[in-house]
């Protein structure tokens, strides 16, 4: 029973991640696509790190990982405000 | 290795071709910037990547590595949008 | 000889030469500076594929320390042709 | 059904390594080839996790991803030809370098099939893990770099100090960055701590789990690099004194340490062994600082203020301008 619980979190994380690539593909324009692509992807990163830390079941791993995800989340947050800022400024010029 | 290890390898693999296709946003662009978030789905992705094959080849090391990924491709990022102080 | 040593092996031939024409073709000095840190990885992959020894056996260290230290030279060895190509340009500005 | 799997993800993985590799460099736009690279550098660092290389997954996720990318991304403002994208010979050219390319690759790829046709039957791993329990440390690329090749790694530190110095002759330092904005400082605020308390965890167990001074050095330069980007000239660097010293200090330690063995009748570089993991966390220490100075350094792209001011740098300064 757990171990279904923990691949739905892997698979789901996975599919996140598609979803976001096919949006990076489909969207018409950039910020449609900055949009799409950072909210899918820290989420898919988000449940896999959770079916992960379930696989191991270490809680040092445990925390490890979710920082890890903490640190993406940030990160990814201030590169899409630099991106975006860039697109602004070249676009304005 | 445990019984699971099939399924995250092929999960690994999915993942792997999912960022072929965002990169290929980087292939067509148009934009720089279009170019620059394919990277930072490479960032991400790449960090997932590496904790699955963590999992896969039973190597903790590799989180290691994916949290050195996490930390350099936010210094990519800010260096790819940088300006110097003499130029517009 | 495993698939693995096979499929990354020859990958790492067609990088290497991938940046040898890389860097005949280029004309500008910084697509010649990519395409020869394209080379060198191209090198280092076969260095590393000739160090995989499967899932049962380790891999073999050596080339691993060599491949690691070549990392870091082919880094500074950039940062030292990119300040020589600027140095060019404003030597010939004047 | 697993090592289909694996065949898979390896041919998937290679083929993404050559399709990007290609684009990078066949590409006559120089912004796109420089971000293709970024992006090759990212993958590279997930080929050799595969590879069970995870020592240099984590160098090349700090120096191929970050280091490089942001010095190539430095080189593209300065380069005029990278905006008009005529950048690739053609004509008979063309022809003859594919034609040379082809036979250099035939002879490497007969070279490589040749070699894992038939493995020697004595290689050097089975030496290195013969006498890892004599070296002091338990990674055996640790042991190789800083015991049983120390020369080699001393010389590959005197080798990034001459590149530095070649550098610092050819000029001041690279203007400096803008201020960067609220966003860019937060990020700032937090990445610089992490950057440097993850070095310092990578240098530490490198002793025994992959890492060691050349991870622990990127990292660190990342910091100072990432300092300068958000508008901080001196990239939280110490004074030109200090800098001399720190740069130094990586060849410098390692010497006197190779030197000062020979009094008690060892020889240049062997370490006693009761001693020889105290030794090379010392080694190693002096180096990740000299490693990440001269990374940092070199990506500012010439002498920093301070150098010129101070007695050594003047009589060459006035040479030039004589």
């Amino acid at each position: 029973m757990a171990e279904w619980v923990t691949f739905a979190f892997l698979i789901a994380g996975v599919g996140f991640f598609a979803a976001g690539s096919i949006g990076l593909l489909r969207l018409p324009d950039l910020h449609s696509r900055l949009h799409a692509l950072t909210k899918a992807d820290n989420l898919g990163l988000g449940l896999l790190v959770v079916g992960l830390a379930l696989l191991d079941g270490g809680l040092v791993t445990g925390i490890k990982l979710f920082l890890i995800w903490l640190l993406v989340m940030a990160a990814s947050a201030a590169s899409s405000y630099l991106i975006a800022q860039q697109a602004m400024r070249r676009g304005s010029r | 290795m445990t019984e699971s290890d099939p399924l995250v390898l092929l999960l690994s693999f999915v993942l792997l071709m999912t960022l072929v296709l965002g990169l290929v946003r980087a292939l067509r662009g148009p934009t720089l910037e279009d170019r620059m978030l394919s990277v930072q789905l490479l960032g991400t992705g790449g960090v997932a990547v590496l904790l699955l094959l963590a999992d896969v080849m039973a190597a903790r090391a590799l989180i290691d590595v994916a949290l050195a990924l996490a930390l350099l491709a936010a210094v990519a990022a800010a260096a790819l949008t940088r300006r110097e102080v003499d130029r517009g | 000889m495993l698939t693995t040593q096979i499929i990354y092996g020859l990958a790492g031939v067609v990088l290497f030469a991938l940046g040898v024409r890389g860097v005949l073709m280029h004309i500008s000095l910084l697509g010649r500076v990519l395409s020869i840190n394209v080379c060198g990885a191209g090198v280092f992959l076969v260095f590393v594929t000739l160090a995989y020894r499967g899932w049962e056996l380790p891999p073999d260290p050596v080339p691993h320390a060599l491949v690691l230290t070549g990392i870091v030279v082919a880094v500074s060895a950039t940062a030292l042709a990119l300040a020589l190509g600027r140095r060019l340009r404003v030597a010939l500005d004047e | 059904m697993e090592t289909v799997l694996w065949n898979l993800l390896d041919l998937a993985l290679a083929g993404l390594l050559l399709g990007l590799g290609w684009a990078a460099v066949a590409s006559p736009d120089l912004k796109r080839g420089v971000i293709l690279f970024i992006a090759f550098g990212l993958l590279l660092a997930i080929t050799w996790a595969r590879l069970r290389a995870p020592d240099l997954a984590l160098a090349e996720a700090a120096i191929g991803a970050g280091i490089s990318g942001a010095l190539l991304l430095l080189a593209l403002r300065d380069d005029p030809s990278s905006e008009a994208g005529d950048g690739i010979a053609t004509g008979p050219v063309a022809w003859m370098t594919a034609l040379l390319t082809l036979m250099l690759a035939g002879l490497f790829g007969w070279a490589l099939l040749t070699a894992l046709a038939n493995p020697g039957p004595e290689r050097l791993a089975g030496q290195v893990a013969a006498h890892l329990a004599d070296s002091g440390v338990t990674n055996p690329v640790t042991a190789v770099l800083l015991n049983f090749r120390a020369y080699d790694t001393l010389l590959e530190l005197a080798v990034l100090l001459a590149a530095l110095l070649g550098i610092f002759a050819l000029g001041p330092a690279r203007p400096g960055f803008k201020e960067g904005g609220p966003v860019l400082d937060g990020l700032i605020r937090w990445l610089v701590p992490l950057l440097v308390v993850t070095g310092g965890y990578l240098l530490w167990v490198g002793a025994h789990a992959p890492g060691g001074a050349f991870q622990a050095g990127a990292l660190l330069a990342a910091a100072a690099i990432l300092l300068r980007l958000g508008g901080r000239e001196g990239g939280g660097f110490p004074g030109p004194v200090l800098q001399r010293w720190v740069l130094a200090g990586g060849v410098g330690v390692f010497l006197l340490v190779g030197l000062a063995v020979t009094v008690v009748g060892l020889d240049f570089l062997e370490y006693p062994r009761a001693w020889s993991g105290v030794i090379i966390l010392l080694i190693e220490s002096f180096a990740t600082l000299a490693i990440a100075a001269t990374l940092a350094l070199a990506y500012i792209g010439g002498r920093p203020s301070g150098w010129d001011a101070s007695s050594t740098g003047r009589t060459t300064e006035r040479q030039e301008q004589s």
